[in-house]
């Protein structure tokens, strides 16, 4: 099996909705959702095989190629196994509140795997440019996808942003290009370090532009809030739980092999706490849930960015267990969000006050704790790690922003789950269907499973780290092709 | 110009700004011009010998770095797709005047020299200067000649959407079979001998690849312009 | 000749594309922003990229321009 | 005096610079205009100045187009493809993104009328 049908097939899935759609009003809902499944089983029959590379057209380094190993075979099976849990919801949830052209809508979410799985996998610079444009593209229609005035100008918003950032990601392909004269990661890994220090200095600046608005960083993440908000709950699970998952491996993944020795990495790791403090204080004030989960978002991916930032095993390890819990978390939330304002027609915070369904309760609770850290939920391990990582490295300053922001977290999280406990008037029951319970209770009880038995997945995580932070041999088996 | 009557604040510290930070790219760029290295380029160049195509940049867009055209032609498609969504409307075109006589009469004259020009860019792509992208583009601007200076003419869309669908199913199909046969995506299963260098036939799957991209672009960007123009006419 | 022919052509685009920018009218600044793009075919020309040439032609002056005179019409001038 | 300009390095820095003060006129119309679609040109305008700089530190002006014809022995010589087709695909993909912002541009005019970049604020902050 190859790893290049992971994009072929969902950009022949694009290519060919306008027969599927032929077959009645269903045919393009189920195939997509069973095109998502049979990548996800793809996904899961390739775990314990070797690194496997997949050449396009031309051997490396001299082409485009994809690279397989462990950690980008987690992100893979990652955002597959979101994509179809968000997949089986919107099946059940379009019965009754269907989008409006619905074909283009599961041609975007088709599209928005494919990049995403592109970005993780590609092995060539301007490859993961041309990725990191159509994940773009997806996620501005998927914004604006409402046509409200709100949703509009988020994504307008989105889009000026995004094509910013593409701007100074071109200029620092070009500057590599010229300086280098290969558009092979290896390759690249190998010469950078022989740069002019000048150079060196402008192109991964240049390149902290480019990403750092797609990595959601500060300050350059000034657009996001409004992003959530003006989009629906729906979509905002996906850009949690993928498109910005994505980026940041992307980015990593270069930093690490560019810079192996880890040369800005103070720098980032401050420039990771600052914004993790600052998306935390913000939200204490919010008063609209999608901005709250928004800025907590922000604050949870500043948290898995100063961890990978630290270029350390433990931290890399932690950083990919706040991943996981982070995705599966968000994802619960925001389509339990979905459900409550399709019920209650209203996102705000006092919805909370009224809400009257236990079960989207409880799922709820579960996971603000998974995203708090508190033991035995799924966070617990990944902050733990991370935590330890710093203090080995003997950083105590993170140590305590960390802390401070978790704190933080916590009080506005207590003051959600204070809201929803309250007594008072409750409005109408919100029923929930089976589908839909099947999927929050698969979801909840891997955050526990994950949050009980960390020892299930952490020995694969510790190799994803090894694997991830292993520039030299993912130079060789380039270069040897 | 007025320069100096609207001149503030605000365009001012823009202009600080972005001129700091021009000197600072024009600082670093300047100390470190690029001189003549080995590059990728050179060795694709050697390479391209054995693929039996003339022009050089072709082989490099369809088959060297073929993946990054397949995922140009996905950006095309979702953009296309997007501003159907965005601005779609049943509003039927209701031109303000109609055009008169001498440009109905010269746009039928130029469309078929159009689509001829635009079909020989396409199918000589691999051959000289051009190829899918420009070839489709120029097919698109011969149906936006017609689109505004026929108020009636509308693109059919259900065939542009059916020859869409077909084209962009067999690049991918083509890819999936180099997959099978020569266990690479996009790999060049088709005979290419260096010998038919030149010939409209030579170049195995190259020029197929770039007349279906081809098809492809002049298709989206045909409903692109015409979803844009349907839309001024009813301001 | 040819580098003068560059640094004149250079000149000319950076004069017309900050005349696009400060334009009061927008259709006037569409039509200059024809003209940067026409003047970066010809340099792309001089520097021994046709292909590149041809499609910035095609896209950069041609269907680029289109867009903007299209959102012109829906946006209106500046109230 | 034309002899001076023809020296590969005085090209190079014609090049560099000329390409750089475009690139600031973007920067500059993206720091200070207010219409959205005075916004979509300075970006677009930045993108040509990156494919300019791109093509013109590549350009060896002894070296031929990439493309053979006739009265040529071979692949040698020329200027290098891979730039060409570099900026081919980023083109196509400045422009989808820039005609999809217009017609989000549009979309939105026709609901709000508001094309100010500075008056896009109703979302809080």
């Amino acid at each position: 099996m190859s790893s290049v049908l992971f994009i072929a097939l969902p950009l022949l899935f694009g290519f060919a909705t306008p027969l599927l759609s032929k077959f009645g009003k269903n045919g393009v809902a189920f195939t997509s959702t069973a095109l998502q499944l049979f990548l996800l089983f793809l996904a899961f029959s390739l775990i314990g095989d070797k690194p496997y590379i997949e050449i396009i057209s031309i051997a490396p380094p001299l082409g485009i190629s994809f690279v397989l190993n462990k950690v980008s075979l987690f992100f893979v099976t990652l955002f597959t196994f979101m994509m179809v849990a968000f997949s089986i919801y919107y099946l059940s949830y379009r019965k009754t509140d269907a989008y409006k052209n619905e074909t283009k809508f599961f041609i975007l979410l088709n599209m928005l795997l494919a990049s995403a799985i592109g970005l993780v996998l590609s092995s060539d610079i301007f490859n993961v440019y041309v990725f990191f444009e159509i994940a773009g593209i997806s996620a501005y229609i998927l914004t604006a996808y409402k046509k409200t005035p709100s949703a509009l100008e988020a994504g307008i918003k989105y889009l000026l942003t995004g094509s910013i950032a593409s701007i100074f990601l071109v200029f620092a392909i070009i500057l590599i290009y010229l300086n280098i004269g290969s558009l092979n990661l290896a390759i690249i890994a190998q010469d950078f370090e022989t740069l002019p220090h000048n150079i060196k200095v402008f192109i991964s600046i240049l390149f902290l532009i480019g990403f750092g608005f797609k990595v959601e960083i500060f300050p350059l993440n000034f657009w996001v809030s409004d992003v959530y908000e003006g989009s629906t709950a729906l979509v905002n699970s996906l850009f949690s739980g993928i498109v910005v998952k994505a980026y940041l491996f992307a980015f990593f993944h270069i930093l690490y092999l560019f810079l192996p020795s880890g040369e800005f990495s103070t720098f980032l790791i401050y420039l990771g706490a600052i914004s993790m403090i600052i998306a935390e204080i913000v939200a204490l004030k919010q008063t609209n849930l999608k901005r709250v989960f928004a800025y907590s978002s922000l604050g949870q991916v500043a948290l898995i960015f100063t961890a990978f930032a630290l270029q350390s095993i433990d931290a890399i390890q932690g950083a990919l267990f706040i991943i996981l819990a982070h995705s599966i978390a968000k994802i619960v939330i925001f389509l339990a969000l979905t459900t409550i304002e399709k019920n209650y027609k209203s996102l705000d915070i006092n919805v909370l006050k009224e809400l009257n369904a236990p079960f989207l309760r409880v799922v709820i609770v579960i996971a603000m704790l998974s995203l708090l850290g508190i033991p035995l939920f799924a966070g617990f391990i990944g902050k733990f790690l991370v935590l330890k990582a710093f203090a080995v490295e003997q950083i105590f300053p993170i140590l305590a922003i960390i802390i401070i922001a978790s704190l933080l977290e916590a009080v506005y999280y207590f003051k959600l789950i204070g809201f929803m406990f309250e007594k008072g008037d409750r409005k109408d029951k919100i029923k929930v269907d089976f589908t839909h319970k099947f999927i929050f209770s698969l979801l909840t009880f891997l955050i526990l499973l994950v949050g009980i038995t960390p020892f299930v997945i952490s020995g694969f995580l510790l190799d994803s780290a090894n694997v991830m932070l292993d520039s030299i041999s993912y130079i060789a088996m380039l270069v040897k092709g | 110009m007025n320069l100096k009557r609207d001149i503030s604040t605000s365009t001012f510290s823009g202009f600080a700004l972005s001129a700091s930070l021009i000197i600072t790219f024009l600082n670093v760029l300047l100390n470190n011009i690029p001189v003549d290295i080995k590059r990728v380029g050179d060795e694709l160049l050697k390479l391209n010998g054995s693929e039996g195509v003339a022009n050089a940049v072709t082989t490099v867009v369809v088959y060297f770095r073929g993946f990054d055209t397949l995922g140009e032609i996905a950006v095309l498609f979702i953009a296309s797709l997007g501003i159907g969504l965005m601005l779609d409307s049943n509003i039927r075109c209701n031109l303000k005047a109609e055009s008169n006589f001498m440009l109905k009469t010269a746009s039928q004259l130029l469309f078929p020299i159009i689509i001829l020009f635009g079909i020989y860019v396409m199918v000589y792509g691999h051959l000289s200067p051009g190829g899918g992208f420009q070839g489709g583009v120029i097919i698109a601007s011969g149906v936006l000649l017609l689109l505004i200076s026929h108020k009636e003419f509308e693109v059919p869309h259900s065939v542009i959407t059916l020859i869409e669908t077909f084209a962009g199913i067999s690049y991918v199909l083509i890819g999936l079979i180099g997959l099978v046969v020569l266990d690479k995506f996009l790999g060049n299963f088709l005979p290419n001998n260096i010998s038919d260098m030149g010939l409209l036939l030579s170049g195995g799957i190259i020029p197929i690849i770039y007349i279906i991209v081809g098809i492809k672009v002049g298709s989206e960007m045909s409903m692109i312009t015409q979803n844009l123009i349907k839309r001024s006419d009813d301001v | 000749m040819i580098g003068f022919i560059i640094l004149s052509v250079f000149i000319g685009i950076i004069i017309i594309a900050f005349s696009a920018i400060t334009q009061k009218k927008l259709a006037d600044s569409i039509i200059l922003f024809m003209g940067v793009s026409l003047g970066s075919v010809v340099l792309f020309f001089i520097f021994k990229a046709p292909d590149v040439a041809l499609t910035e032609a095609v896209i950069g002056a041609g269907i680029s321009s289109l867009i903007f005179l299209m959102a012109l019409k829906h946006l209106g001038e500046k109230k | 005096m034309f002899e001076f300009f023809n020296q590969p390095e005085v090209i190079k820095i014609v090049v560099t610079v000329g390409s750089m003060t475009l690139f600031f006129v973007g920067l500059f119309g993206l720091l200070t205009q207010k219409h959205l679609i005075k916004i979509f040109m300075s970006v677009a305008i930045m993108e040509t100045a990156l494919f300019l700089l791109f093509i013109g530190l590549i350009y060896k002006q002894s070296a031929l187009a990439p493309i053979l014809t006739d009265n040529q022995q071979g692949f040698i010589n020329m200027n290098d493809p891979v730039p060409q087709a570099m900026i081919l695909t980023a083109i196509v993909i400045g422009m989808a993104v820039l005609a999809l912002g217009v017609s989000f541009a549009i979309e939105y005019y026709k609901l709000t009328g508001k094309t100010d970049i500075d008056e896009i604020t109703s979302l809080r902050n």
